[in-house]
């Protein structure tokens, strides 16, 4: 009897507390800086080295680039880049490997719409996606702050 | 605390001098290994039945293998490993004619190979290796008529006494099937890998699920996923795939039905 | 004849709801703020139309009949459990002059006709033809005969000690003497836990056991069938509230001689207290099992409320206590 | 004599209470039930299918997926696994940082046990407490490695992301607010009677039974048997750390609680060593080629995670694709005991062994 009346006391307790829950979808949650959002695109930056693609785990990165407008330049640009989010995991192994940083993570998680083909999005839609962009890209490389401190 | 943690702790305090006693016992057996494994290094790389031939007194060899012995996937027999440690053993060819030192475990795995040969008979043992990059883990290869009686020789014989059954898994090597089971004593704190192999079309293999419950799922798992039949299991269906599934999936020659899903 | 004989039910009918639509509301607060939520706060300012805008919700559902269930049966079974829980509020005496039917025996009144909601639930969990609603249905039905026992036997002591059955007496007693809750202090724990067990609330829980049988009798309910259920199950926490206030808690005397407090006001609040007890108890125990909770019912309870009996019958007697008795 | 009709109760995939999409075929004699069969693979994604077409790196995010409370061990097995194989020794802070991060989530794993396993016999609010304290330890890996539940956070050769600046510091105060938080939840149900009398002598479990079936963590550990693969096969840095193996004698219901609770007591204490000892400076990441090519070999390792023994056996033919990969999920083995444990029993206990046993169906299913 004596344990059902301190469980009791526990609970009554907890009703003054402060409340723990967000109000969310009326204030914006604030994610960390390195949380995997979706991706931000920066065409310029792309060197059409096909490794994000390669490295997806599910396949959602497709590319195509074209030969350089500047007949004076060498290499690739980037023409299409499309990411199905329909199967992307958001895993930021295609950050992790894209060596210009073109492709990186932002801090936008609401991808919710009202059809699935609206979670196919193109050069255009990722490149717009510029808000909340991560700042701490360059993973496995010790940071000072990871010290005690 | 309660009687059964001290049974487990009296069980732990008896089981580890045993295996002192076990290591003691092949002493006078190490120097010999050594020496014929250091031996059989300096000799060819290639599968040795004519090995066996030769010196059929050896423990270290193989038994006469019937089919030929697949290659490949399984680290050499005892002594020829190569070292593990190097991401690309085909750039450092040199290592492989450096003698390894042998393996702790060595005299353990002979001991057990010499238990089941007594016991159960020549053949049953196809073939025994330390698995180095695993920590030096005993493997054995059974023969599948013998599995059986090896799987209850290694429950029930103190020397054994792999009471736990940790993993259980088929693998399908293309040319044949296995059935790889890890099992671990808790009382001697020792781990040992018994493998089986079996033909690929008509696969079969007796179950061990009388032996260890823990089979009992694990081989409907590998039916379900790699098609091997197991012989006197109590129910013997599909698990993780729907009942009317065609295929078995994790067979290397299983076409997916769609390849996006 | 009286208007007040066709209106007064029909405001009591409204009130009835409008409790319901709260007490629902407050549950969700309550137990929201023990478990550090805020509870619903969407629907109107504070959330105080959230249950307005669930039952509205439930109203213009579709109304869904299992093919293999007992129509005719399965329609019934709502309205029955509802009738006798709104049935009851007719005796109970919120003051001294709000009330509707001052009968002698309205305890026994109560007490009888509340039973007649379980062959609703019942019916409902057997017409339903859902293993889980059946479970539920049979579960409620043990758990209501057995804790109909003690729930009587607690409150002979309170029958004794007050000469009568009329609830409205039994105030008076209680205003000359003391609350009954010191005096018969262990019927009142027997009443009040057994009274928890005829609610179905926690830990009683077992006939709806989410957790168990998804949510037992009514598990095939939909739509307004289903707000049937709801209101009855709110109903009767409404009743037993009252009648717990009555019995053991002096219904609308005012304590400590503070009469500039009106009488209803009183009742409201000693109401409310068992209403918050009883949600502040879901939110915080686990559910009983069934063999326990009949155990605990014949082998428990039933030997204590008729010692309890014997105890008043004893004390009744002693001289410089019978005052109290 | 009166006869009564055995009646076939199907609970589940949808039912409330399999915690997922486990479905039950039971057969139930008024409220005993005579019989019961579990049907899984409703969760099946073929995890093991899929490895042997992905490199190494790529499965990691996979094995997030399976045991999607404890990721940070299932991360840990497949890297553990490789590295093995590869014969990669992980650079110190690497290994603090995985101990930690594996640690905490043992906690948030067991944190959500706890809750569930009360929902289950019918109390709320502990469920809601456990929550909230697991959100912390969420919050802390979302600042780690920008994700809540599925990390992706170690990769062969190390980890991902080093210690964000007061990083430490957070965990450090997380503690202390966890053992605090401790003593609410032993208030709450130890002593209370309804919880005791609805867990004590429930699902007694045998240690024979327990080995035989190849049970794992609590499960084994609340038989007696003290076995655990952190102090007895010892993998990483655990032999650094002091701590206690909690057993438990009777091997019912109530053991579970005890040992799981006493766990996060344990866990937390490594957590707190870990924090204490933890490298200053140092890679996180081992040398490693670009492309991972696993040389040719088997190796299976088992490590604890929060459910028991997480094997991960790996058949590699020298690509960079293991050729075989097959975990072991100890929630497939402990769910495997189930139609024995409750044989006989009420359908009220059905829901509290089940939630006894503690699975996942992601890993059940693989």
């Amino acid at each position: 009897m004596f344990g059902l009346l301190k469980g009791l006391g526990i609970t009554l307790k907890n009703m003054a507390k402060p409340k723990v829950t967000y109000k969310y979808p009326h204030e914006p949650l604030k994610m960390p800086d390195r949380f995997r959002g979706i991706q931000h695109f920066d065409p310029e930056k792309c060197i059409v080295c096909n490794q994000c693609a390669r490295i997806c785990p599910t396949d959602c990165i497709s590319l195509t680039g074209k030969k350089h407008p500047d007949p004076g330049k060498k290499g690739k640009i980037i023409d299409t880049y499309d990411i199905n989010f329909e199967i992307c995991i958001l895993c930021d192994l295609c950050t992790e490997v894209c060596p210009t940083e073109a492709i990186i993570m932002t801090n936008n998680f609401e991808l919710a719409t009202y059809s699935r083909d609206q979670l196919f999005k193109n050069i255009d839609w990722l490149h717009e996606n510029d808000q909340n962009i991560r700042q701490d890209n360059v993973s496995m490389k010790p940071k000072p702050g990871g010290s005690k401190a | 605390m309660s009687e059964q943690e001290k049974n487990a702790s009296q069980e732990e305090k008896t089981g580890l001098p045993e295996v002192d006693q076990v290591g003691k016992n092949s002493v006078a057996n190490e120097g010999v290994d050594k020496r014929q494994a250091e031996k059989k290094l300096d000799k060819d790389q290639d599968d040795s039945p004519k090995e066996n031939k030769k010196e059929p007194s050896s423990e270290q060899v193989s038994n006469v293998d019937p089919k030929p012995t697949p290659k490949g996937p399984q680290p050499s027999v005892t002594g020829k490993s190569k070292p593990a440690a190097t991401p690309r053993p085909r750039s450092k060819p040199k290592e492989e004619k450096e003698p390894l030192p042998p393996s702790p475990e060595e005299p353990i795995l002979n001991q057990y190979v010499k238990i089941i040969r007594e016991k159960i008979g020549n053949e049953a043992v196809e073939e025994f290796f330390i698995n180095r990059a695993n920590d030096h883990l005993p493997t054995l290869i059974i023969k599948k008529e013998a599995w059986e009686q090896v799987a209850k020789l290694a429950r029930d014989h103190p020397d054994f006494s792999f009471n736990y059954m940790q993993s259980c898994s088929g693998v399908d090597y293309e040319t044949h099937m296995e059935v790889v089971i890890h099992l671990c004593s808790l009382r001697r704190r020792k781990r040992v890998c018994f493998r089986v192999r079996t033909d690929r079309d008509r696969a079969k293999v007796p179950s061990l699920s009388h032996i260890w419950e823990a089979a009992n799922w694990n081989e409907r798992e590998i039916y379900d996923l790699l098609g091997i039949q197991f012989e006197n299991h109590p129910k013997l269906e599909r698990i993780l795939m729907p009942d009317h599934w065609v295929g078995h999936p994790l067979r290397k020659d299983y076409v997916p039905l769609d390849k996006e899903v | 004849m009286d208007i007040w004989v066709i209106l007064g039910p029909v405001i009591m009918l409204f009130l009835v709801l409008g409790f319901v639509t709260y007490a629902i509301l407050f549950e969700r607060k309550v137990i929201g703020w023990i478990q550090n939520r805020v509870g619903p706060t969407q629907v109107g300012p504070w959330g105080l139309l959230q249950t307005v805008a669930d039952v509205l919700k439930l109203l213009i559902k579709e109304d869904i009949i299992p093919r293999k269930a007992d129509v005719g049966l399965f329609k019934l079974a709502p309205v029955l459990a509802f009738i006798p829980a709104f049935a009851v509020i007719a005796v109970i005496p919120f003051t001294e002059s709000i009330k509707f039917a001052d009968i002698a025996v309205g305890l026994l009144y109560y007490m009888s006709i509340s039973s007649i909601t379980i062959i609703g639930v019942l019916l409902g969990g057997w017409a339903s033809n859902n293993k889980y609603s059946l479970l539920g249905g049979m579960r409620s039905a043990a758990q209501m005969v057995s804790y109909e026992i003690p729930l009587v036997l607690s409150v002979v002591g309170v029958i004794m000690s007050a000469g009568s059955l009329n609830l409205t007496e039994i105030v008076h007693a209680q205003q000359t003497g003391a609350w009954f809750i010191f005096p018969q202090f262990l019927g009142f724990i027997v009443f009040l836990i057994a009274s928890i067990a005829e609610l179905n609330r926690t830990p009683f829980d077992l006939p709806e056991a989410e957790s168990e049988l998804v949510a037992g009798y009514h598990t095939e309910y939909t739509g307004f069938r289903f707000a049937f259920f709801m209101l009855t199950e709110y109903t009767y926490i409404f009743g037993m509230a009252s009648l717990i206030t009555i019995l053991y808690l002096g219904g609308w005397d005012a304590p400590f001689g503070l009469t500039f407090i009106p009488p209803l006001i009183w009742f409201i609040l000693k109401f409310s207290l068992f209403v918050f007890f009883l949600f502040w108890l879901r939110a915080t125990m686990p559910r009983i099992r069934g063999d326990q909770l009949m155990e605990f019912a014949w082998k428990g309870l039933l030997p204590l409320a008729i010692f309890n009996i014997f105890l008043t019958a004893i004390l009744k007697e002693v001289s410089f206590l019978s005052h109290y008795f | 004599m009166l006869r009564t009709e055995e009646m076939i109760l199907n609970v589940g995939p949808q039912h409330p209470s399999t915690h997922g999409v486990l479905r039950l075929v039971v057969k139930i004699d008024g409220e005993v039930i005579q019989e019961a069969e579990p049907v899984i693979g409703y969760l099946h994604r073929g995890t093991e299918k899929l490895a042997e077409d992905l490199t190494y790196t790529q499965i990691i995010p996979y094995t997030d997926r399976m045991d999607y409370l404890s990721a940070m061990t299932n991360n840990y097995a497949i890297c553990h696994a490789t590295e093995k194989l590869m014969g990669i020794e992980i650079p110190e802070r690497a290994e603090f940082l995985r101990v930690i991060v594996m640690e905490l989530n043992r906690v948030a794993s067991h944190l959500v046990w706890l809750g569930t396993a009360l929902l289950d016999i019918g109390a709320m609010s502990p469920f809601l407490y456990c929550f909230r304290d697991r959100e912390k330890i969420l919050d802390l890996f979302n600042e780690l490695c920008g994700a809540r539940i599925t990390y992706n956070y170690m990769r062969v050769g190390g980890v991902k992301w080093d210690a964000p600046i007061g990083w430490l510091d957070k965990i450090k105060n997380f503690v202390e607010y966890m053992r605090e938080k401790m003593k609410e939840y032993h208030g709450l149900i130890m002593g209370n009677e309804i919880f005791l009398q609805r867990t004590k002598g429930i699902g007694i479990v045998s240690h024979e039974t327990a080995l035989s079936y190849g049970l794992s963590g609590a499960n084994l550990r609340c038989t007696g048997v003290k076995w655990d693969l952190r102090k007895h096969q010892p993998y990483s840095i655990y032999d650094r750390f002091k701590f206690e193996v909690p057993v438990g004698t009777r091997g019912d219901l109530y053991d579970k609680y005890v040992c799981r609770m006493q766990e996060i007591n344990e866990a937390l204490q490594i957590v707190d060593q870990a924090v204490e000892q933890f490298p200053e400076g140092g890679a996180i990441m081992a040398k490693v080629p670009r492309v991972l090519r696993v040389p040719e070999g088997e190796v299976y390792v088992g490590i604890e995670s929060p459910r028991g023994e997480l094997g991960c056996h790996i058949v590699s033919k020298g690509k960079d694709k293991p050729w075989r990969l097959k975990f072991r999920r100890p929630s497939f083995y402990n769910l495997q005991i189930l139609p024995t444990m409750l044989k006989g029993q009420n359908i009220a206990n059905l829901v509290a062994i089940l939630g006894g046993i503690d699975i996942v169906l992601g890993e059940v299913d693989g």
